[in-house]
């Protein structure tokens, strides 16, 4: 267990946690860890991937939220840009 | 007295007779012609006949003799033959050769004066070459004539009636008798002093002596010599006088002389008018060439200024047809059509790429969850082993057959009798429960 | 357009107006120039034009009146037919 | 779009103005400009279609009047041509 | 994800705009971004999305306007060109 | 046009008169004279023609007697040149 | 028997303690010992079982409880994000 370098995991970009969370992943089914080891590095997954989905998660409603206020955008273009509705529905 | 004489042949009579006429040696011989039919065409030479009353005898005048006479025979005219009797002896017929022809009479002045002409013509006084051009139209004309005398007045009316746009200067002289030509001579030099177009040298008709006056060779001269061109109008037809030959002009009369130097008024009007015509004519040619070229230039202006609006227009036309002027929503479109395609990549790229981390982190999920079941199965196993092994290898377990352990008080295992001695306290293992016990005897001695 | 030596068209003789004339219709037919240097030339053209009508008509008037004149006298000298007293009378 | 250059439309002399429009035509056509640009170019291009077209109009309407007059000369110069004595009593 | 060098989509060209956008967009679609990165340039592209389209709207509506202007002018010159519409209409 | 030797119609004779209109009219036959200076021959060949018809209808004849110096021919001149003393007189 | 070097089996990580009760098996197995050797070592591998199976059944209880954890989370998650299921659920 290298816990020197354990960085908290908010300061971890997602694709660093993915990676983390593959590399524990994989040390964890080669199943030749100390015990001690093994167990924080299982925590250390369950907590990389609760942060991942956070982010996930939240990442997902951002887009929504952006994606809804886009259509809106288009829904209003619509209607003020009435005359020329030809192309702007194209 | 020969009373026969030997006969002598044709020939040999006739070379008699040619010689007997020979010594007749050379006759004059006066004479009117008659018969006479010109020179022969052939030869040139003239064959008539000369008689008087009674008698009349054959003439030969030889081509060259009749060309040096300066005579033009004529049947009726008087002559004088000088020559001599020849016989052709071909035909026998007796000839007379003229040598010489003099003219006697009036025939005779008729030769001098034509001996004159000869010589004048020698000159060249009468070459055509040396003849002045009279005008066509002389305005100022001088008469020289007989103030006397109906010619003047004849000329004048004929003038007058013709064209009185010619002036006339007269100049009196005498036109007969000894003093005449002198008289003529002055007046044509009066005349020519004043410069007019042509002099007028006339005089009506008269006998040939009368006429006479026109033959002189002074006056002959003069006219010849005159600076001013000389119209002569003298006599009446066929007369033909020295003067009229010297002169530049002929007339036959002295009205035809005036009717020659002016074309009539008549005449004159016509040809203006014609020019009037012709002037307008040219003139109205002149400007409709002109409007013609001036029309064809308007008709090119209006062509040129049209064709280069319609060809401006249609090329502004044109470029206001290109497309993008036309339709400039298209500028807009393909931008708009990229926008949207990008917006649709951009739309479908995130959730794509969420979904493809949502899916690694899953599948991670997945993973860690197996991991959390199997993790602890080696260890499970390994403990397991050990833990059979130690149960089977107790060393305890010997006490169940029997064997016990005595230890010291101090807990060490007591493997030699020596090790203790009596009083000691030990405790001894059963294989089942513990003995506290007391030494109480010591034998050292081995078992076996 | 070189108005700087564009003389008024009553002072231009006729040839000069009728020189000037051909040049415009020559640079019009050329085709090269500005609208509006054309249209100037063009204006000007009729000018001249105009004036070398006039100029033509009063002389084809002149020549009318002696044309006219002409066949009067020949009229009258047809009729009185008599040698030339015509004139002389006059 | 180079501003910095542009004069105003009606100082433009009409092959200028046509040349100007040729080359934003020409530039539209290559549909490489900024949108900006694009539009003040066709802006530009309308204001120079648009002088342009008033310009022909009414250089045709010039000349049609040019041309009229010239038909009225003619005409007048035809029938005053008619009696001509005047000339005569010269 | 380079901030340092974003400036504000007001001050882009229609150009610029659009290249940016498609960058990306290509990034986006590429899939290696860090999905922080991801986030913060899919909410530019939306805002780049936003603009461009607006832009594109307000085009429209210009072009509208001038097409309107024109159709009025050449209604006008027809009307009042009414005797020589030969080449008007041309 | 050779003006500078252009005499005075009045100064010229008939025929001279005459012979410059023929002049004139073979000039403006011959067709390749400028339009002024065919205007002004033509002119020219009014006033002589008018010249020329004036002189046609009033022509007069002249007479003069020149006097030789031979005295004798006076007297007999005189009288018998009673007919015409009208001309002698002018 | 090298006491010396015994330390509390609390001090050992899982790892160590497996290895020692190893050694201690082996030792055993060679039969070579002292009784009272044999008992010590007997006794030290009995209380390295003992810690074993208690740090092991520990380490799964805790496990346990991480795996529960994550498993509320993937439920606390499915419910939150509910409009955008589509892909959270692939």
């Amino acid at each position: 267990m290298e816990n020197t370098e354990q960085r908290p995991v908010e300061d971890l970009s997602f694709k660093e946690a993915s990676v983390e969370l593959e590399q524990i992943v994989r040390a964890l089914e080669r199943g030749d860890l100390e015990l001690e080891d093994a167990l924080g590095r299982y925590a250390r997954g369950v907590e990389l991937l609760k942060s991942l989905r956070e982010r996930l998660s939240s990442a997902e409603q951002k887009v929504q939220v952006l994606m809804d206020a886009t259509a809106e955008d288009v829904a209003v273009a619509d209607t003020t840009a009435a005359p020329s509705t030809a192309f702007v529905n194209e | 007295m020969e009373a026969e004489a030997a006969p002598i042949s044709v020939t040999q009579a006739l070379e008699d007779a040619k010689l007997c006429l020979g010594t007749l040696g050379t006759l004059v011989v006066s004479g009117e012609v008659t018969g006479f039919r010109g020179p022969n065409a052939r030869s040139g030479h003239c064959y008539f006949q000369v008689k008087d009353d009674a008698s009349a005898m054959d003439v030969i005048v030889w081509r060259g003799v009749y060309a040096k006479c300066g005579i033009e025979l004529r049947d009726g005219m008087a002559v004088m033959l000088s020559g001599g009797f020849d016989v052709y002896t071909g035909s026998g017929r007796m000839s007379f050769i003229a040598r010489k022809i003099e003219v006697s009479g009036e025939g005779l002045l008729r030769q001098q004066v034509a001996a004159l002409a000869q010589k004048l013509q020698q000159e060249g006084l009468m070459d055509e070459a040396r003849k002045r051009k009279v005008p066509r139209f002389c305005t100022r004309v001088a008469v020289v004539t007989s103030l006397s005398g109906s010619v003047i007045d004849d000329v004048k009316r004929t003038l007058a009636r013709r064209n009185p746009l010619v002036e006339l200067m007269v100049v009196g002289c005498q036109v007969q008798g000894p003093g005449a030509p002198a008289t003529i001579i002055r007046a044509l030099e009066r005349a020519a002093a004043e410069v007019p177009d042509a002099i007028l040298l006339v005089r009506g008709g008269g006998s040939f002596e009368d006429l006479m006056t026109f033959n002189d060779e002074a006056l002959a001269r003069a006219v010849a010599a005159c600076p001013v061109p000389v119209i002569t109008g003298i006599g009446h037809e066929p007369d033909t006088c020295i003067c009229d030959m010297v002169a530049d002009r002929r007339s036959s009369t002295p009205t035809a002389a005036a009717e020659s130097v002016a074309p009539a008024i008549d005449e004159l009007a016509q040809l203006t008018r014609e020019r009037q015509k012709r002037l307008c004519a040219a003139m109205g040619r002149s400007l409709e060439g002109e409007a013609v070229e001036l029309q064809a230039l308007g008709e090119r202006a209006d062509r040129a200024i049209q064709s280069e609006l319609l060809r401006r227009r249609s090329s502004v036309d044109a470029l206001a047809s290109r497309p993008c002027l036309r339709d400039p929503h298209a500028l807009i479109d393909a931008r708009l059509t990229t926008l949207e395609l990008t917006e649709e990549r951009l739309a479908n790229a995130l959730p794509r790429m969420l979904k493809r981390s949502s899916d690694s982190v899953a599948s991670s999920a997945l993973r860690l969850q197996a991991a959390s079941k199997s993790m602890f199965a080696p260890y499970e196993s390994r403990i397991g082993r050990a833990a059979a092994s130690l149960e089977a290898l107790s060393p305890l377990k010997v006490l169940g057959r029997g064997y016990a352990i005595a230890r010291d008080s101090e807990g060490h295992v007591l493997s030699e009798a020596s090790q203790a001695a009596p009083g000691d306290e030990i405790s001894v293992l059963l294989g089942t429960g513990t003995l506290e016990a007391k030494i109480t005897h010591v034998d050292e001695t081995p078992i076996s």
